[in-house]
């Protein structure tokens, strides 16, 4: 048995969540420091393991562990990490941390709490993104609702009830069909009719072998999509985003922008396509024209957005779409562009709403009528934003671009027009960056307020230059992360095709012999 | 079952007969004071409907409660000798029961008078 | 010999007079008195049928049904006077302090 | 009857007795204790129970009558058993300070908690219809009373007639519906209903008995449209004993539930005509239950609703007619107990002298004033609402698979939406516990180290449910595998 | 089919003329004892011409003006049950009557009689849910006479006719256990047997104590001297206090009826009932046995069933005398001490007679 790496990365800041329990309320410093010490050990481990350890060759998954849980139901703690759960891990690892450390002053009240919360919440997204039993995933991806509803609501801006219950119900009703789906796949698992191993069972790749009829397989699609879907958020489920993002405080934003919104695009990628493909290719075109239309609605409302971070929030419906289009143009590229657009999207949104949230810090603004001009007193502030920004538009030597290029490439491949309907996206994308970039950084000062801005911080700039690091390194060289997801990306494509050659062969049959009809 | 009919019937024939006559036999002159409620000559207060004291109660759920116990130990003695050991020691249990809640009663004074 | 239907039927029928008794009257104790009513049409069913079957258990669950009803009689009681004594009245549409 | 199997049916119903024996032993007990030495109530009661805990646990094993058949001794009324010492137990532990600070006689309330348990453990072990509704009927009795214990307070007399009324009713209206079954069938013993049901066909007189019984059941777990009773009940009583209610009782009519329909008319044919009838209470109870609870300005009253819901859920498990089904029933009412009790132990702490306190707004502040307390308060709404890893989530979870199995998708997918709705109420309290400010007279609240306790053993067991529902569910599994053999 | 009939309503008409008339003979008793006891004389000027009859005319003229008073109902009481009230009271004296055998059987005409009106196999399970009965008559009187002292009245009746009500019960069952049958002729036919071949096996020796505690419980249950602090007629008013005419006659004469009948119990269970002493009944021929054997005499049936009726007559009139030299002799008790004497002793005495009972014939 070699060392449980994996549980050790998930569980590690749980276990600094439980060690903060006992620590003494008063001493806010300690208890930062100490969250502050989980997290950076967790990304430490998450770093060796990324660099050193996994084995880009493998398609499989690797570093699996599992131990009988509910044995009576075959429930397991199963987990595992494979090359597009990898780089979620690491980001989620990366963001964590920085999250914790922007909010280091801006938090002032139930510190303890607040760490405890970002402690639990790491291992829950964590979690999700590697557990390989079903029930597992649910657990941690429900469990991620408890920090994530206190974070909004205790630290949240005025209208944090209505975000908080708003993000609440909306995620909920959508996961609550998916709990019934995966407990409805895991008893036709159990008949030998639909290939299913007929064993207690959660396991995603017991569930990869189904082969479901067409009229099941929508059904359960469309439980499993809509939990995702309203997480990731896809138009026209994106109505609860705009309001989380900008109620939550900095380090709930980001966190909700960096990590959570990916598990959607995770769980499309995970469960949907390979475990209904042949219901996937049903309605691969209408969920490509819901993305594309998010893209360009998310674009066309962020333009007028007043708010910044309302602004950032609908930009992430935009890119968000952008993502989905990848995941379910079915392509390699696509499939790639895709995970590596989502890793991106966590880096360059992440940093724009840290960057937002320090100047709501000094300000206690967001509006963008009321700065102008900010370029002067706080350059070094500018220069990040602008980093930021254009790894959101997607500069090519800037990571956005790498994604999003693959993304159409992918697309181009199925469907010509969604490809440059998804341009035009871009474009617009542009077009409401710099626009408030304009707003915000040049012109005159024309607040007296924003004269006397201190500039970053030596803690500010810490945070921000791990990130803008990686904006440089997956733009200039992105062949270290996409090498990594390779060959996963090929296994499961390749998966993909065989359940449908699996599923034609079958309907083949079916035609030759006309058996008797239920 | 008929000699209890026939017993009943007469018992009420009788009854009925002396109700009978004293309504038609006897004369019948009521005035205000005759009617009045017979308090030795006072006027009455109030009329008796407000409350009774509560030991009544108290007694009459007592009593629903024993009479039953009663009621149960008839076909157990008729049958006793049947039953043997086995009997005595479920109605020792059963009275046992009963019996701690007449103490109970007891104590907490449902069975005082002042 | 009279029939065990008709037995039955008058069973079901007080049966139904006590439910309905409970259900629209307002006075406590003629609820009351009306839930001993239903509990004595179950047991002239009890004992119709137990002379039907020609078995004994019905006419012992009379007996212990009868207990039953007493307890229960007994703890009605004692709740209607404790209501009494503090609302002087046994109306039940007076027992409304948790309609809101 | 000889000695032999009087003796042996005394030992099989030992943990009854010795429950009995103590609620009398207290009952004694209380008339020559003095206020100082009132405590000693609590200790006889919780030793007995212990004691009970214990004889009952040994008798697991091959199911045995006794009583000339009048009772059972097998796994699942093993089960069950432990289940109704365990929330007497608890029920006991939140009581303690609550009725030294409500001034309720507590010899008199310990020994009717006691009398009550016994009347649950009967119903677990009932063999005959007769026996099960004396059973009831003891447990029933006990709850009025204990539910008008607050002779002082008008809300707690008004819940007792209430509770009363419409108990007595729905009792007549099951024992009508055994004297229709004993007529039908010709006996009324449950673990031979099955085959004398085989032998016959289902006649008239037989399906309106069932009818009868599912009424009178209906009302015992209060699943809509028989609920009426309960949020006002819930409500006025105290709340201590509200909290066993909302545990106690609704067990012990799902074990009831459990004998008559699954051992005594568990037949495919005959319960093809019920489990349609089960399926419709259990959907309307999950709904009505949640959207009631919604509007609620009272958690007291909200939590009454809640656990309404919570009976519907359980009672989706019970349309299942599955082995999984039965146990994730089990499963559910463990669960249930350590969530409701733990959190009805918030609310007597939070109430206050006089127990004016059960407002949505008396809990404004509750996480700076009492920290400890709001996270407690916490875990069991989130439990309630069913989120992992609590004990909550695992019995919805065991619930909806069990339903899932048996093909009720409509009912899996009507839980899970409503449990949906649910978070909405459970999140409010929160919400504000921990994003408002304090109001006036938000001041620490003193928890007396009984209370602790049972705060700690909540918690442990909610949590423990939760993160390894295993245990507890082939425990479950293996008490109701005789309900299929 | 006609002629059981006609037998059993001559019976049941039988048994309720003597005790109608006996009640009234019983009054004029009362008032001669009372007379005896108190060294005056009595009733004595109610006549017919010169004839006097020492006062046993007074019965007659008590009817008869009882009969001609006016029955007056107080104002705002409730007609229907203040009517009621008095018949709800004598009805249950007077059928209670039914189960009680005061002889055995009669062969008259090849036919067999039974000296019984009614053989129930749940005698006395009857004599007590009918005598429970007459708790509704104290009760219906008090409360519908719409006077204070009334309602008092017949609260403290009926409380007190209930309290001890368990302990005539509880001292029946003694009798019960051991004759192990609830049918009343049964329990007086075994009275016949011999214990040890000379004593006879009645039930004042086999539960002496059972005896005194239905005594007193029934003196109790009669509202009777020592116990008449419900109406108390010499100076406290009572349930009945709103009664005139022949509605408060029929009190009057319910408790006398209740006299004869408790008589007529404590005989039955109590000694022997019709039973003579050493006469046996075996088939039509009468063995008189004298203890230790001497000789053997037959008698004809139909004396001695007359022999046996007289038995049980004299019997039954001695019971009555004993109560009417009771009411004569002990003074009242107060209202607590009748409470607290039926629930605190009596019924403590009675249950623990029962259990002595039952573990005594369990290791006979």
């Amino acid at each position: 048995m070699t060392f449980p790496l994996l549980t050790t990365v998930l569980f590690l800041p749980l276990v600094g969540a439980l060690i903060l329990i006992g620590f003494p309320r008063e001493r806010e410093n300690a208890v930062r420091l100490c969250a502050m010490i989980v997290m950076a050990l967790t990304f430490v481990v998450s770093v060796v393991l990324f660099f050193l350890l996994f084995d880009s060759a493998l398609p499989q998954m690797q570093w699996v562990e599992r131990a009988a849980w509910l044995t009576s139901l075959g429930i397991y703690y199963h987990i595992g990490v494979d090359g597009i759960s990898l780089p979620l891990v690491l980001l989620t690892t990366l963001l964590t941390p920085i999250a914790f450390l922007q909010a280091w002053h801006s938090i002032e009240i139930k510190v303890k709490e607040f760490a405890i919360l970002m402690l639990v919440l790491e291992t829950g997204m964590l979690g999700v993104f590697l557990a390989l039993d079903m029930f597992l995933f649910f657990i941690f991806w429900e469990v991620i609702l408890v920090p994530m509803y206190f974070l909004i609501g205790v630290w949240g801006g005025a209208l944090r009830y209505q975000a908080m219950i708003k993000f609440l119900l909306y995620t909920m009703a959508g996961s609550a069909l998916m709990l019934v789906a995966i407990i409805a796949l895991h008893f036709l698992n159990l008949s030998p009719d639909y290939g299913g191993t007929g064993e207690q069972s959660w396991y995603l790749f017991d569930f990869y072998r189904l082969n479901l009829p067409i009229s099941m397989q929508k059904l359960l699609f469309g439980a499993f999509f809509l939990a995702f879907a309203i997480k990731v958020p896809l138009f026209p489920f994106h109505t609860w985003l705009p309001l989380a993002h900008v109620e939550a405080p900095t380090a709930g934003s980001v966190i909700l922008a960096g990590v959570l919104l990916k598990m959607g695009t995770y769980g499309l990628l995970r469960f949907c396509l390979p475990i209904f493909p042949q219901a996937a290719d049903i309605y691969a075109p209408l969920i490509s024209t819901l993305a594309v239309i998010g893209i360009i609605y998310g674009a066309l409302v962020a333009m007028v957005q007043p708010d910044v971070k309302k602004l950032v929030a609908y930009s992430s419906v935009s890119h968000l779409g952008f993502v989905v289009l990848g995941i379910f143009s079915g392509t390699m590229a696509g499939i790639q562009g895709s995970v590596l657009q989502m890793v991106s999207h966590g880096l360059s949104t992440g940093a724009l709403f840290l960057l937002i949230g320090m100047i709501y810090d000094r300000r206690h603004t967001r509006e963008i009528a009321d700065f102008g001009g900010l370029w002067k007193p706080m350059p070094v502030f500018a220069v990040f934003f602008l980093v930021a920004m254009f790894s959101s538009i997607g500069l090519p030597g800037l990571n956005g671009f790498v994604g999003e290029f693959l993304i159409l490439l992918g697309t181009f491949e199925v469907h010509r027009t969604f490809a440059v309907l998804a341009a035009i996206g871009i474009i617009l994308g542009a077009v409401y960056m710099l626009w408030m970039y304009q707003r915000v950084m040049y012109g005159d000062i024309t607040h007296e307020a924003n004269r006397h801005l201190k500039d970053m911080n030596g803690r500010e700039i810490a945070l921000m230059i791990p990130i803008v690091v990686l904006m440089f390194w997956i733009g200039i060289y992105p062949n270290t992360f996409l090498r990594k997801m390779d060959k996963s990306s090929a296994h499961l494509i390749e998966q993909m095709r065989t359940q449908r050659v699996l599923a034609d062969h079958q309907a083949q049959i079916d035609v030759q012999m006309p058996g008797p009809t239920k | 079952m008929l000699p209890v009919v026939i017993t009943f019937i007469l018992g009420a024939l009788v009854c009925g007969l002396l109700l009978g006559l004293s309504r038609f036999v006897g004369p019948r002159r009521p005035n205000a004071v005759k009617s009045a409620p017979f308090e030795c000559g006072m006027d009455q207060l109030e009329t008796p409907q407000g409350r009774i004291p509560i030991s009544f109660s108290v007694i009459a759920m007592l009593f629903i409660v024993f009479d039953i116990e009663v009621a149960f130990l008839f076909p157990w003695a008729v049958i006793f000798r049947q039953l043997g050991f086995v009997g005595l020691i479920e109605v020792l249990f059963f009275l046992g029961v009963l019996t701690i809640g007449l103490i109970y009663a007891w104590k907490r004074g449902a069975l005082e008078w002042d | 010999m009279i029939p065990i239907s008709y037995y039955l039927w008058v069973s079901a029928l007080l049966f139904v007079t006590g439910a309905i008794g409970v259900l629209l009257r307002r006075n406590a104790l003629i609820m009351l008195m009306s839930l001993e009513l239903m509990l004595n049409a179950v047991n002239l069913s009890f004992v119709a049928y137990a002379r039907m079957l020609n078995d004994m258990g019905g006419h012992v669950f009379v007996f212990l049904n009868i207990t039953v009803a007493a307890a229960e009689a007994a703890v009605g009681l004692a709740i209607i006077l404790a209501i009494y004594r503090t609302k002087e009245t046994v109306d039940v549409d007076h027992l409304s302090l948790m309609q809101h | 009857m000889d000695g032999t199997a009087f003796l042996q049916g005394t030992g099989a119903l030992a943990p009854h007795l010795t429950v009995l024996i103590t609620g009398l032993v207290i009952l004694m007990l209380d008339l020559f204790l003095t206020e100082r030495s009132r405590f000693l109530n609590e200790v006889v009661g919780l030793i007995g129970l212990a004691l009970a805990f214990v004889l009952a646990v040994l008798q697991h094993g091959d199911p045995r009558m006794v009583f000339m058949d009048m009772a059972v001794v097998d796994n699942l009324s093993v089960f069950f058993l432990a289940t109704f010492i365990l929330i007497a137990i608890l029920t006991l532990l939140l009581s303690a300070s609550f009725v030294r600070r409500e001034d309720i006689a507590s010899g008199e309330y310990y020994a009717l908690v006691l009398f009550a348990t016994t009347g649950f453990m009967f119903v677990a072990s009932a063999a005959n219809l007769v026996m099960l509704f004396l059973a009831i009927e003891t447990l029933s009795i006990a709850t009025y009373i204990l539910a008008g214990l607050h002779r002082q307070e008008q809300r707690s007399l008004e819940a007792a007639f209430k509770y009363f009324i419409l108990g007595a009713f729905s009792s007549a209206i099951f024992l009508y519906g055994i004297a229709t079954v004993y007529g039908a069938l010709g006996h009324t013993n449950i673990t031979q209903l099955a085959a004398t049901v085989a032998q016959g066909d289902m006649s008239p007189l037989l399906m309106f008995g069932v009818a009868l019984l599912i009424v009178g059941l209906g009302f015992k777990v209060a699943a809509v449209p028989f609920h009426m009773w309960a949020p006002d009940v819930y409500d006025g009583a105290p709340t201590a004993v509200t909290a066993f209610m909302s545990a106690g009782p609704k067990a012990a009519a799902f074990a009831a539930l459990l004998r008559v329909f699954y051992q005594g008319f568990g037949a495919e044919d005959v319960a093809a005509q019920w489990a349609p009838v089960f399926a419709v209470l259990a959907a309307l109870t999950m709904i009505l239950g949640n959207l009631s609870a919604l509007t609620q300005v009272s958690i007291k009253r909200m939590l009454a609703y809640s656990s309404i819901a919570h009976a519907g859920y359980a009672f989706v498990a019970l349309v299942t007619l599955d082995a999984l089904g039965a146990a994730s029933i089990l499963y559910y009412l463990v669960a249930y107990t350590f969530m409701s009790l733990g959190a009805f132990a918030v609310l007597t702490v939070v109430a206050k002298q006089g127990e004016r306190h059960h407002a949505f707004s008396d809990y404004s502040g509750l996480a700076s004033t009492n920290p400890i307390l709001a996270a407690v308060m916490t875990l069991f709404m989130f439990a309630l609402a069913g989120f992992p890893p609590t004990a909550g989530f695992a019995g919805k979870f065991y619930v909806f698979s069990a339903a899932v199995k048996s093909g009720y998708y409509v009912l899996a997918i009507i839980g899970v939406l409503t449990s949906v709705v649910s978070v909405f109420y459970y999140i409010h309290v929160i919400r504000v516990m921990y994003m408002q400010e304090p109001g006036e007279g938000g001041s620490p609240i003193r928890v007396s180290a009984v209370t602790c306790t049972l705060l700690g053993v909540t918690v442990l067991g909610t949590l423990y449910m939760g993160v390894f529902p295993g245990s507890i569910l082939n425990l479950a599994e293996r008490s109701v595998a005789l309900l299929f053999s | 089919m006609f002629v059981d009939f006609i037998i059993v309503l001559a019976k049941a008409g039988l048994v309720l003329f003597a005790l109608l008339n006996l009640a009234g003979l019983l009054t004029w008793a009362e008032r001669k004892q009372s007379a005896v006891m108190q060294d005056r004389v009595g009733p004595n000027r109610a006549n017919i011409g010169k004839l006097t009859l020492a006062g046993l005319l007074h019965p007659v003229a008590d009817g008869i003006k009882m009969i001609t008073k006016e029955d007056f109902i107080p104002e705002g009481a409730n007609r229907t049950l203040h009517t009621l009230a008095p018949a709800a009271a004598l009805f249950p004296a007077l059928v209670v009557f039914a189960v009680i055998p005061f002889g055995d059987t009669l062969l008259l005409f090849g036919r067999e009689i039974q000296l019984q009106v009614a053989q129930l196999n749940v005698g006395i399970v009857y004599i007590f849910a009918v005598s429970s009965l007459a708790v509704y008559g104290t009760m219906l009187a008090g409360w519908a006479s719409n006077n204070n002292y009334s309602l008092l009245g017949g609260l403290r009746a009926s409380s007190q006719m209930i309290s001890y009500e368990l302990s005539i019960g509880l001292s029946i069952l003694g009798i019960v256990l051991i004759y192990e049958t609830a049918m009343l002729d049964e329990i007086v036919r075994q009275q016949g047997e011999l214990l040890w071949g000379f004593i006879p096996k009645w039930g004042i020796l086999l539960q002496p104590f059972a005896f005194i505690l239905f005594l007193g419980a029934a003196l109790a249950e009669n509202k009777r001297v020592p116990f008449d602090m419900p109406e108390g007629e010499s100076e406290i008013i009572g349930y009945f206090v709103e009664y005139s005419s022949m509605k408060f006659g029929m009190f009057f004469l319910a408790e006398f009826v209740e006299i004869i009948i408790v008589s007529g119990l404590v005989t039955t269970l109590f000694f022997g009932g019709w039973q003579v002493p050493y006469l046996h009944a075996t088939g039509d021929v009468i063995g008189f046995v004298w203890p230790f054997g001497l000789g053997v005499l037959s008698l004809p049936q139909w004396l001695v069933a007359l022999i046996q009726v007289g038995a049980f007559s004299i019997k039954v009139l001695i019971g009555c005398w004993i109560l009417l030299v009771i009411r004569w002799t002990l003074p009242r008790f107060r209202y607590d001490q009748i409470m607290h004497l039926g629930w605190k002793v009596w019924f403590e005495l009675a249950l623990i007679n029962l259990l002595i009972t039952a573990v005594v014939v369990l290791c006979w």
